[in-house]
Parts: structure tokens; sequence; C-alpha cells
């Protein structure tokens, strides 16, 4: 009876989960904190009540995220990317194409049927394309992140973004506000603009076999619906969890591959 | 080593310090189609010009753009900010739209703030082509530089001279090639890094000292036993202008990997062939700086690079490629995706990113990309390795 | 006749009322979603302070970002032209003005007689603007006040490489884990954001005096900064409250207006 | 791209497109509402045509032929060749070889397609090519490398020296689609005999390369003939610009447009000369009249474009100068350096002519000519030395006696954002007011027209123009 672990630090949210036995029985997303190890420790606390364990009885645990370097507890830390590979095949043991959006960046791989990641591309540089985006948007017309990605099914006719720039697309947004456009519209302009950014990356991987998607965005229904329509291919819902604990039900599997010792070994 | 590191780390090293204590000039120059041996032919130390150690992009931004690549802008800051006082001259040429436009913002930053633009400024035209009147016109452009160095500097440059300082340069670009050899073992001896810095050196420090201390490292390190890369994957580093030393220690520093090579400029890639060191020099000079077509500005001659990197890959046994573009580089973005189209098509990981230069880059985000590189190599080099070697796979490509 | 000016702005509404080259009352609020209700609210708040009702103000100009969407007003000015106005007037030595809101920064130069000789706003990526700093106060956890106040405090200098107000946030995060002192990762901010507004002035060429305007003209920390960006003393603005500049540039301009049409008959 | 756009053909899309619109005053009221029901976006732009009269009527079919003559080459056994707008296609019709050109084509399909060109653009990127490369190529090229159009056969650029960011489009595009490249290559210099010997030499090459890929002979009595007619053409351009001078111009904004489309897509063929005709007769007309061309009659304002214009669709921009009362005095693109031009007597050195007498003299002149193309003379060297940038917008400045000087350009473009500031600066103290347009000329994705909008009104209040 091995219990093991899985933390992942983003920038916006932390994540944990609990494995037993290759099922998850815990698992909690909070809000970061300014520092990290706070982050870990509230995430790792809320999900090992959530599963019924103590601290001492996780076996192993891998740290991955934004904050990685900073968890106190973890006996290893791996990449982003690699976790969200893992996580999603467990999710979609289907899913060959993986687009991660979290908060500060976007990411898309191709993964083997072990769900290691292959090729794969990252936004740099700029804040649009990323969850963040998003986030601010929601905040200049005063809907929360969940109804923002409502709004693409309502809309008539969606406004064109300026997509360059989080800062100056939260200009325009203010202007089509003011000028008294339908929050559908521009909510679902604010998804178009969005999924635009994300379809490039994903193109750019040239996506085959099943699609999944993980990271919060992946809850944005009108991102997810656009960005479908533009790569032409259906995304896979998630069912067996919460896409946006991915990376750290991944870094859960790797733990649990480490101490069952099939996986590979660390250099 | 650790006159290299301070030479590679330091807009302005001791022996730059000592060569102007000595009274002697120094002219800086950007891009690698500008021929220093003329320069050191006239006892004048050629200095490429860089942007290590700006804190901000204030005078930068005055004058260039917003869409500009942050290479020639922190060139420009660390100028307005008086660090290339040191300069006797500056010659800019058009490597790319942002380094010729250099020319520009220099000389109008020069109307606003004192003595930032050296006295001798010249603009050198290099052609896109090196057929022949493209290498007609550049060989004239050599002339003509070299009798506007010696009208301004009173100096002169003849056949001679410049024979000899091909002769010196000549010198260091063997030991640097022993140094490749080197990286090219099973087991490497010299970490990415310290042969980057070495490379960086040169182009900086005067050249008799640079060849004297190259000799001595080289010697040193032919006689080390350790290897370096237990446990570590070989990668190789190209793309955009780099001369930042922790560029190459970010990767390293990973404890997962070793640079085997490069491919930039700055780097081992201008050093790697020999002038020749009969005929007229002016012709080796040209034929060496315009015809080895070694980086994008040269358009039409990708297949060239190509092969020139796959032989690196072979001869260095990389197991993965880092390219990564400056943004607002278009020219070695668009190369990079090129080169990871042919090189992934024969099972070569390569991993593409964007970054801004130097100073300004995000090591964060920077680590976290060459981490899951890493960790993406390691899953397939276990797979790999088993079926084929790196030469293998090009061979059955 | 009494006039008004209100600016309403992206992160805040302001309104100054005036009778004859006086300010009688003025008000500052957060702007709301919709400028129209912003509008409203302010007036409201600057009439009930003056003791006055909408009645009684004979003339008003709007500005700001949302000024199109301003019910009330009887002209619109644009933000340019209406801080360089109340810059002049408050202080007729004036050729610069940098004013600094919540959404853009803008420099503006003026020639010997106050007309806008040029001015340039900040470049395609934001980062220096006043939502940059509110969004780094909320990370840091200190109030926008105490932010220039803090900033005095540092003795280490830092610096923030990120250009991008979304990445900076991420990077003064790493600052904070990193065990860095608030005052000094405040103080890299402010310089990270005077260099920048500083090139942008630079680039239409920088006159004296240089003033500052908008709501960031109250964080000392970017004051001070400013000036040793550009190399000049910038000039306080007698005590007048910098980021009621462009509702006070409107109300002369409703002033101006009023006289006209005296004299016009 | 969206798999819904690679179901078409994008050329094939275009030519209907535009053929359709070119037949819409051809019909009765009825038949004009039903084509217009087709073609529902272009429907703007194309009555923004047809209300400018015969010159209108003519550019659109002038466009459509362009599309006609893509569409067509394959059956009759012709090679097709994708090359710059700074590049003259004299000498390929010379040849039988037909052009493409994407930057034309990308400012037809931004002003035609209600996306605009987002999807081709954003294809490209999603093959490599980086995002911050200049639009202009992105979006024509991106139906050629996602195979949408008419496969191209080789490829010329004249850009190298010019501007990098063209350059690596047409070397990228070659690589990635395996064909043949060839690249016209300009040094910084202009006018002095070295650098015309350079021009000569390389644009020699050119011939032999396209000879060699085309299978064609140069023809040197076609070429005769089509120098010839250029000639022609050259002359009625210089008319219509010397009638940008007057005041008010009888020039309507539209006709810039109409003028460097036509010589950047049909230039020495009669299709443009007819159009040119057209042109200078109704400017003629209205100068005789001392009429203002813009629509209301009534001009406010004239401003000088000292780049490129703003395309996007429905031709908001000049929509919105004709709204304004402002007169367009022309832009970079459209200037002509033929020897006889007024202007060009400002600036020695800057100027071509054509001479048809030998098969030398005309190689020689096309070579001349083609060095002095738009963006290939102004912005090659250093921008504030002879001849270049900053002294041609001020002589035109002057010339023209615009009361401002507006830039536009697009993002990717580094030649220009590389040293804009300065520019501005020094065209301010020439005492014009110059206006930065942050946008891109192409893709109103980067700043929307709304906000361009805004913020040139502000600039005519503020600057006290309007
Ligand atoms: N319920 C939700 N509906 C839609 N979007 C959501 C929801 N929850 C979070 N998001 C989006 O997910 C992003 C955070 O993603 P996450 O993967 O947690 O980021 P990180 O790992 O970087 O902290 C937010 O910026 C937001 O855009
Ligand atoms: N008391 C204060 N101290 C420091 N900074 C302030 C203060 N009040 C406002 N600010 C800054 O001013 C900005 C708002 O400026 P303002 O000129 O009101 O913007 P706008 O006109 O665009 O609404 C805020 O983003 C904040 O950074
Ligand atoms: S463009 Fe905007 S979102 Fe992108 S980096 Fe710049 S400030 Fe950030
Ligand atoms: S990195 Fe690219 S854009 Fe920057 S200087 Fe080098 S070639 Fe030019
Ligand atoms: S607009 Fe600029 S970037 Fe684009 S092709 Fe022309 S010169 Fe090059």
């Amino acid at each position: 009876m091995s219990i093991v672990a899985g933390c992942d630090v983003g920038s916006l949210t932390s994540k944990a989960v609990i494995m037993k036995n290759g099922k998850i029985i815990g698992s909690s997303i909070i809000k970061s904190k300014p520092r990290p190890k706070d982050s870990a420790d509230a995430a790792l606390e809320e999900a090992l009540k959530s599963a019924g364990v103590s601290k001492n009885d996780i076996k192993y645990c891998i740290g991955t995220g934004y904050g990685r370097e900073k968890i106190g507890f973890v006996n290893e830390v791996v990449s982003e990317i690699k976790c969200h590979g893992k996580g999603a095949r467990w999710m979609m043991p289907s899913a060959e194409t993986v687009i991660d959006i979290g908060g500060q960046d976007c990411k898309t791989m191709k993964i083997d049927k072990d769900g290691n990641a292959g090729r794969f591309f990252a936004n740099d540089k700029c804040a649009s394309g990323t969850g963040r985006f998003l986030e601010v948007m929601a905040k200049v017309l005063g809907v929360s992140i969940d109804e923002l990605g409502k709004l693409s099914a309502k809309a008539k006719d969606p406004i064109t973004l300026a997509s360059t720039c989080t800062v100056w697309a939260q200009a325009d947004v203010i202007k089509y506000i003011n000028s008294g456009i339908p929050i559908e519209d521009i909510g679902a302009g604010i998804n178009t603009a969005m999924a635009g950014r994300v379809a490039i990356l994903v193109n750019a991987v040239k996506p085959e076999g099943d699609i999944f998607m993980t990271g919060g965005v992946a809850k944005n229904i009108g991102v997810l619906e656009t960005l479908e329509k533009l790569i032409g291919k259906r995304i896979k819902r998630a069912r067996k969890a919460d896409p946006q604990i991915a990376g750290a039900l991944g870094a859960a599997l790797l733990s649990m591959e480490k101490l069952n010792g099939n996986g590979r070994n660390k250099q | 080593m650790n006159v290299f590191h301070d030479a590679a780390t330091q807009v302005q090293c001791e022996s730059i310090a000592q060569w102007k204590k000595d009274g002697k000039p120094v002219v800086g120059y950007t891009c690698s189609y500008a021929p220093a041996e003329i320069f050191y032919a006239a006892d004048i130390l050629p200095y490429r010009l860089r942007g290590i150690e700006t804190d901000g992009m204030e005078v930068g931004d005055t004058y260039f753009g917003p869409f500009i690549c942050s290479f020639p802008k922190c060139i420009l800051q660390l100028a307005g900010k008086g660090k290339f006082s040191f300069l006797d001259g500056a010659i800019i040429t058009p490597g790319c739209d942002g380094m010729r436009r250099l020319d520009e913002c220099w000389r109008k930053a020069g109307e606003d703030i004192e003595n930032i633009v050296p006295d001798y400024f010249y603009y050198f035209d290099v052609p896109h082509k090196s057929e022949n009147h493209g290498m007609a016109w550049y060989i004239e452009e050599i002339k003509e530089l070299i009798k506007s160095l010696e009208a301004h500097f009173k100096v002169s440059i003849s056949k001679e001279k410049l024979t000899a300082a091909i002769k010196e340069f000549n010198k260091g670009r063997r030991l640097l090639g022993e140094v490749e050899n080197l990286r090219f073992q099973q087991d490497i001896v010299v970490s990415g890094t310290d042969v980057f810095a070495a490379t960086v050196a040169g182009t900086v420090m005067p050249r008799d000292e640079y060849t004297k201390e190259l000799k001595k490292w080289v010697t040193a390190l032919k006689k080390r036993k350790t290897a370096l890369n237990t446990g570590k994957h070989r990668v190789m580093l190209v793309g955009s202008i780099s001369d930042e030393i922790d560029l190459f220690e970010l990767i390293e520093d990973t404890g997962k990997a070793i640079i085997v090579g490069e491919n930039l400029c700055f780097g081992i890639r201008y050093e790697g062939s020999e002038i020749k060191e009969h005929g007229d020099p002016i012709e080796a000079l040209a034929k060496h700086y315009l015809g080895s077509s070694v980086c994008p500005r040269m358009y039409g001659k990708y297949k060239e690079r190509l092969a020139l990197l796959k032989e690196r890959i072979i001869s260095s046994q990389a197991e993965g490629v880092i390219m990564q573009n400056i943004r607002f580089c278009d020219l070695h973005g668009a190369e990079n995706a090129l080169f990871e189209r042919d090189l992934e098509a024969m099972g070569i990981p390569c991993l593409r990113v964007e970054r801004e230069y130097g100073p300004h880059i995000d090591a964060g985000r920077m680590k976290l990309r060459i981490n899951a590189f890493l960790e993406r190599i390691n899953g397939s080099s276990k797979t790999a390795k088993k079926t084929k070697s790196t030469e293998e796979m090009f061979v059955s490509a | 006749m009494i006039v008004a000016g209100c600016d309403i702005g992206s992160l805040t509404a302001k309104a100054v009322i005036m009778e004859s080259g006086k300010i009688l009352s003025f008000a500052v609020m957060r702007a709301k979603t919709r400028p129209a209700e912003s509008a409203n609210e302010v007036m409201q708040m600057a009439l009930d302070k003056a003791k006055l009702t909408k009645n009684d103000i004979g003339y008003i100009v709007g500005t700001g970002y949302g000024r199109e969407q301003i019910p009330f007003v009887d002209q619109v000015e644009s933000e340019i032209s209406c801080h360089a106005k109340g810059a002049w007037q408050t202080m007729p030595s004036v050729r610069m003005i940098i004013d600094i809101g919540g959404q853009d920064a803008k420099a503006t130069r003026l020639d010997d007689n106050g007309n806008v000789a040029r001015y340039i706003y900040n470049d395609k990526c934001a980062s220096g603007t006043g939502r940059f700093l509110e969004v780094m106060a909320e990370a840091l956890e200190v109030p926008l006040e105490e932010l220039g106040k803090m900033a005095a405090e540092s003795k280490e200098k830092l610096t923030i490489s990120s250009q991008c107000v979304i990445f900076a946030e991420t990077e003064v995060v790493s600052l904070v884990n990193e065990g860095f002192k608030t005052p000094d990762i405040l103080s890299a901010l402010h310089h990270s954001l005077a260099k920048r507004v500083a090139s942008l002035a630079r680039s239409i060429d920088v006159k004296t005096d240089v003033v500052m305007t908008g709501g960031v003209a109250k964080n000392s920390g970017v004051f001070n900064a400013l000036s040793e960006a550009l190399g000049i003393e910038l000039k306080a603005l007698n005590g007048f409250d910098p980021q009621l500049m462009g509702a006070l540039g409107a109300a002369l301009y409703a002033d101006e207006k009023v006289r006209e049409m005296k004299k016009a008959g | 791209m969206r798999p819904a756009i690679q179901e078409y053909n994008y050329d094939w899309l275009m030519g209907r497109t535009l053929k359709a619109a070119a037949g819409v005053p051809l019909g009765t009221k009825k038949e004009t509402e039903l084509t217009y029901r087709y073609i529902p976006y272009y429907k703007n732009v194309a009555k923004s045509f047809i209300d400018a009269g015969d010159p209108g009527l003519q550019t659109l079919a002038m466009l459509a032929k362009y599309y006609e003559n893509i569409l067509t080459a394959k059956a009759q056994g012709k090679k097709i060749c994708a090359t710059t707008f700074c590049n003259s296609p004299v000498i390929l019709y010379a040849m039988d070889i037909v052009p493409v050109t994407f930057e034309i084509l990308t400012a037809i399909g931004a002003m035609v397609w209600k996306r605009g060109m987002f999807d081709y653009m954003d294809y490209c990127c999603e093959i490599g090519m980086p995002e911050t490369s200049c639009s202009s190529q992105r979006g024509a090229l991106g139906a050629v490398l996602g195979g949408l159009s008419e496969k191209i056969d080789m490829v010329i650029c004249d850009t190298p020296g010019v501007c990098d960011t063209n350059a690596n489009a047409f070397a990228f595009a070659s690589e990635y689609l395996d064909k043949p490249f060839f690249q016209l290559n300009y040094p910084s210099s202009i006018g002095d005999d070295r650098s015309q010997q350079y021009h000569i030499d390389d644009y020699k090459e050119m011939i032999k390369f396209a000879e060699q890929h085309s299978g064609n002979k140069l023809d040197y009595d076609r070429l005769a003939e089509v120098l010839k007619e250029v000639d022609k053409q050259d002359a009625m351009i210089a008319d219509l610009e010397d009638m940008l001078m007057l005041k008010p111009t009888p020039v309507p904004p539209m006709y810039n447009l109409a003028l460097y489309a036509g010589r950047f897509c049909f230039s020495g063929h009669t299709e443009y000369t007819k159009l040119l005709e057209s042109m200078v007769k109704t400017a003629k007309e209205y100068a005789a009249a001392g009429i203002s061309g813009l629509k209301n009659g009534e001009e406010k304002l004239r401003v000088f474009m000292c780049y490129i214009d703003h395309y996007t669709v429905d031709v908001n921009f000049y929509n919105y100068l004709e709204e304004r009362g402002i007169a367009h005095v022309g832009s970079i693109l459209t200037r002509n350096f033929k020897g006889d031009n007024k202007y060009v007597k400002e600036m020695p050195g800057s100027s071509y002519s054509i001479d048809t007498s030998t098969p030398d003299a005309m190689l020689d002149s096309i070579a001349q000519m083609n060095a002095r193309l738009p963006m290939v003379r102004s912005i090659r060297g250093p921008y504030d030395k002879k001849g270049m940038w900053l002294e041609e917008s001020l002589v035109c400045a002057k010339m023209y006696d615009a009361d401002c000087v507006i830039y536009n350009g697009t993002p990717g473009c580094r030649n220009t954002w590389g040293m804009v500031k300065p520019f501005a600066r020094d065209i301010e103290k020439h005492g014009y007011p110059c206006h930065i347009m942050y946008d891109d000329a192409f893709d109103d994705r980067v700043e929307s027209w709304e906000a361009t909008k805004e913020r040139l009104d502000e600039f005519f209040k503020i600057r006290g123009l309007l």
C-alpha cells in the first residue's frame, strides 16, 4: 500500500494530488500565495485532508510548476511539461497531443504512449495567450472567469480584438464597453483572440491523434470550442478529473513510478 | 581560464585597459563581416561590440523603435551610458536591419548626449551575396575601409602587415580547432561555458596576448583526465547572436547537459576555419568573411548552413539542439524553424525558443524550457540509443 | 459663470468645479465599468462638496478615456490637451508634461505659448503605466499610497528585467521568495517604470521645466526615479493634486469657452 | 489554419470575388444587387471603387485581370514567379512569366476579406516563421505555403540590402517549397557609378536566372515595347503627381492606391496605361474646374504618407480621408523617379531614364529603374544620407505643400521602426507635424481601426490641423 503525492505550484493556483494504488484519493486547488513554499504547504495540507491521510503516509512526492524549486517537502522536481504530459495521458489514455494553458504560459506538446513529452512549444515573452490574459479581461468586463467562457455561446457578433498585448487589449475592451457593445460579443472576442494565439502553437506541433487540454483554461468552454473550430479537430473533454490538476497528477504518477521502480532512473 | 572569463563577462576587461594605457587605439565593430585582421595590422585593437552589463533600456528605447531586437538596443544603451568611452572608433555593418540602424540611432543619440560617438565612425557596407560582383563590392569596401583607417589613425596597412595579421589570427583559429576536437571525444574535459568564454574573449582581447593565453590553456586542457560529461546530455546551441556566458551557464548548471558545440555569432563558427596565408591578403580575407555564408543574412544559402550544422552535430555527437532567437530576430527565427524541420525529421530533438538578449533574459522561463527539453532527450535517447547513433541517423535519413 | 471639467479615466474618475478661474470643489473616485455611471457619480460628489446642483453649472467639458460616454458634457477634449492646459495654467514655465495614468503614459511638449508642440504615447508594449504599479502593489501587499515612501527606504539596488507587466509581476514574486526586501523591489520597479517613460520623453526632446501629472505623479518613488532617469529635477506642482490635472484642464476649457461666448454675446 | 479555409483555393476565391466585383457596374440595378449579395464582404470596397468613377472601375477590372492571369498561367504553359512589389514586373512580362506579388495580394486580401488575412498570416507562424515578421508577406504567402494557391515555379526577391524581414520571407518560402531562389541585392548607396554598375551586374544575373528557370529567352523586341509603354506610363504618373501639387488637389485619395497597385501589378501593360489615362483625364477636368478631388469638394488638410498607407477591411482609411476632407498628397509608394519628374530635380542622382535604343541600353534603363522603386530607393541606406528617406520625405512634403507627415507601417518593419523616432523628430524640426501610427497596415488585430482612427483624430485636433 503506497501513497504518493504530486504538488504543482503555479503562478496563480497551486495544486496537490494524493494517490494510492493508482487512484486519486485526494486533491486540492488553492490560489497561490506570494511565497511558493506557503502555497505548497497549504495545497498539500488540503489535499491530505480530503484524502484523510497524514503527511507521514506519503512515501514519495514530486514537485513541479513555476515554484517547484521552493517547495519544502518534495523528494524531486520535474518540469511542468513532463508532468502535464503524464497527467494528461492518465486522464485521457488516448491523448497524443496536449495543450496546457496555465496562468502564465501556454504549452503544446506531443506525448508518447507512456505520456512522455516529445516535441513541444511554449509561448515566450508575451502574456497575451495565457490564462492571465483572460483573468485581466474578465476583471475589466466585470464577470467571473467561469462566466467569461460561457459568453462565447451567447454572442451574436463577436468583436475582433487587438490581440497583441494584454495591456493594450484591455484598452480596446474598455473602448468596446464604452461604446455599448454587448458584453457577450466582447467576451467572445476575447476568447477568440486567446484561441487564435493558442491555435498557432497547437498547429506548430502538428497535432495528431486525440487532443487533450490541461491547465485552468481548459475549463473555459469558450476558448475550448473556438479552438476546436480553429484547428478543426475535437478536443477531448476530461471526465476522470479536473484538467487543472493535470500537472500535480502527473507529478504524483511519476512519484508512483519512482516508488515502484518501473520509472526510468534519474541520472 | 580566468583571463578569458574576465574578458568575456566585462565590457572593458583588464587587457583592454592596459592596451589603452599604452596609448593604442581601440575600434569597435559589429557583426562577423568586419575583418578584424585589418585592425591588428594597424596596431588597433578590434573590439566586437556587445551589450552585456546594461541595466535599463532608456537610451536604447529613445532612438530605436519598440519592435527591434534587444541586442543592438543594448549596444546603444551602453554607448549612451558612456560605457564605450574607451573606443576610438566604431564600425557599423548592415548585418541585419536592427544592426544597420545602429548607425543612425547612435549618431542621433550623439546629438543629445555628449561624447558618446567615437571620433571615427564608419559605415561598412557588406553585400548579401558573395558571387562575382558581390565579392568585388566587398573587396572594394575593404580597400576603402583600409584607406579610411590609414587616413584617420595615421597608419599604414601594407599587404605584408595584413598577411602577418592573418597568420597571427590563424594561430588562434588552429588552437580553437584543437579545443573543438577535445569536445568531439567521448569524454569531454572542458565545459561549453569555458570554451565559449575563450571564444568570446578572442573578439575583444589583444590578439598576441590572446594567442599566448589560449596556447597555455589548450596545453593544460590536453592534460586533463576527468570527464565532465558523465550522465549528461550533449547538446548544441544555435541561433541569434550571443556573447552571453550566462546563457551557457544556465544550460550547464542544470547539471544535465554539456554544450558540445555552437553555431553563434561571437562563437566558434567564425574562428573555425583558417584563412589562406599566401596570395592577396585582402582577397583571402574577403573569401573568408563574406564567402563562408555562415549566417542567415546571406539569403539563399540555407542548404550550406544546414550541411555545416549537420557536420557539427555528427562530429560532436550532439543529442539535441537548442535553437534560440532573440525576439524580433526574423532571420534566425525563420531559419531555426527550417533547421528544426530538417533535423527533427532525422530524429534529432530540437528546442526552439524565443528570448530577450542578455541582461533582459528571463532566466526562469528559459530554464523551464531547457529542463523540459533535457527530460525529453532523456526519454528519446533511451529508445534511440538502442537503435541508432547520431551518425547512422543521418546516413539513413 | 460656474463651469466644470470631468475626466473619466480608465481607473479613476475626476471632476473639478470652477468659478472665474477659482476651484470651488473637486472629487476623485474609482471608475466603474460603465463610464456614464462614473461620470454621474463623481460629478455629484463634486457638486455636493460645493453645495451646488447640476443646474448651477453653465458649461462642462469632458475628457479622459470615457469622454465620449459622459452624458452631460457640452464639449470634449483629449487628455493631452487638458493636461497641457491644466499644467500651463498652474505653472507657466512648464514645457514638458509627463502624464502617467492607469492605462498609458504620455509625454507632451509645449511651445512658449502653451500650445502642444509634440506628444507621444507609450510604445506598443505597455509597461510604463499606473496599472503596472497597481499590480505590483497588490503582489507586494503594499497600499498604493505607501509605494513611494517605502521605496525611499531601499538600500540595495535590484533590477527588474521583464518589461511586460504580467511577467514582471511573476518576477517580483520570485524576488520576494528569494528574500529580497520590499523597499528594494519597489525601488527597482519605480526605476524600471521611470526608465521606460524617460525614453518616451526623450524621443520627442526633453525641454525644461518638466512636470508630472496623472495619478502616478503622487508616487514620490516614480517622481524621483524619473528625475534621475532624465537627469533633470522634475518640478512639483505647487501642492496641486496632479491626478486632477486632466479635469482641471477640462474645466479651464469650459471657462475659456464661457468667456468666449460672453464676448460673442 | 482553420480546416474550412483549407478547403478553398485562395487564388480562385479571390479571382472570383474580384471578377464579380468588376462585373457589378456592367449589370442592371437588379443584377448589381444580386452580385453584391454574392460578394457581401467585398461590397463596401467595391462600392468605394465604383464611386470613384471610371478609374475605380478600371482598377477593379485590372485587379480581376491580375488574378485571371495567375489562374490561367499553367493552362497557357507559363511559369509563375513569386516576387516583391518593389521588383518591377516589366522584365517578367517581357519574358512571358506571370508574377505573383505577395505584398499586393496581401493588401487586396486585407481590404476584401471580412476576417482580413489573419488565417493565412497565422499559418506562416504555424509552420515556423516568426510572428514578428512583416505581415505584408505573411498574408498571401500563407496561402502559398499552405498549398492553397497556384503553384509557383521560382522566387525572385529584390529586398536584400533593403529589408531583411521581407527578403527572409522569400528565402523561407523558396526553401520551404523547394523552389529556385534569386536575390537582387542592393548596396546602401545610390546614384554613384559603382552602385549603378552593381545594379546592372546584378540585374543581368537575374535575367539569366529567370531564363534558366522559365525556359524562355528574354525577347528584346518585347522588352522594348514594354519599356516604351512604361515610359508613357511614367509620364502620366508624373502628370498626376504634378496635379497633386495643386491646391486643392484634383486627385482623389483613392487614385493613389490605384496608381501604385497598377504600377506594381501591371507596369508596362496596356491595362495600366488605360487606367492612368482615365485618372489623368478626370483629374485634369477637376483641375480645370479648380475643384478638389475629394467627394465633398472641400480640401481641409493635406497629408503626406511618409511610408505606406493603411489597408485592412473596407478601405477604411481612404473613406476616412474623404469624410474628413483630407487630401492624400501621395505616399512613398507612389513615387516615380524618372528623370523628368519635378521633385526628382530636387534630388540629384536619384533619377533614371528610359532608353530603348539597344539591348544594353534597355538593361541599363531597367536596372536603374528597378533600383529606384519606392522602398528600394529610399529605405535602403541610412535615412539621413543624401537621397534617402528623410530627404525624400522633406522634398515631397514641401513640394506637395503637405500640412503634416504620417508614418504607417507594420510592426514587422524592423527597417523603419529601427529609426522612425529620430526620423519623426527630424521631420518635426523642419516644421511638419508628424504622426506615427502604431498599427499594422495589413492586420487590424494589432490595433483596431477604431483605435487607429481615434489616434488620428486626436493628432489632427491637438496639433491644430483640423
Ligand atoms: N473555472 C474556470 N473557468 C474558466 N477558466 C478558469 C477557471 N479556473 C481557472 N481558469 C483559468 O485558468 C488559469 C489558471 O490556470 P492554472 O493552470 O491554475 O495556472 P498556473 O498553473 O500557472 O497557476 C486562470 O488564469 C484562468 O484563466
Ligand atoms: N495616492 C497614490 N499614490 C501613488 N500612486 C497613486 C495614488 N493614487 C493613484 N496612484 C496611481 O495612479 C494611477 C491612476 O492614475 P490616474 O491618472 O487616475 O489614471 P486614469 O486617468 O487613467 O484613470 C494608479 O494606477 C496608481 O498607480
Ligand atoms: S505586449 Fe503586452 S502582454 Fe505582451 S509582453 Fe508586452 S506588456 Fe506584456
Ligand atoms: S540577433 Fe538577429 S536581429 Fe538581433 S542583431 Fe543578430 S541578426 Fe540582428
Ligand atoms: S513594410 Fe518594412 S518590413 Fe515590410 S516589406 Fe516593407 S520595408 Fe520590409
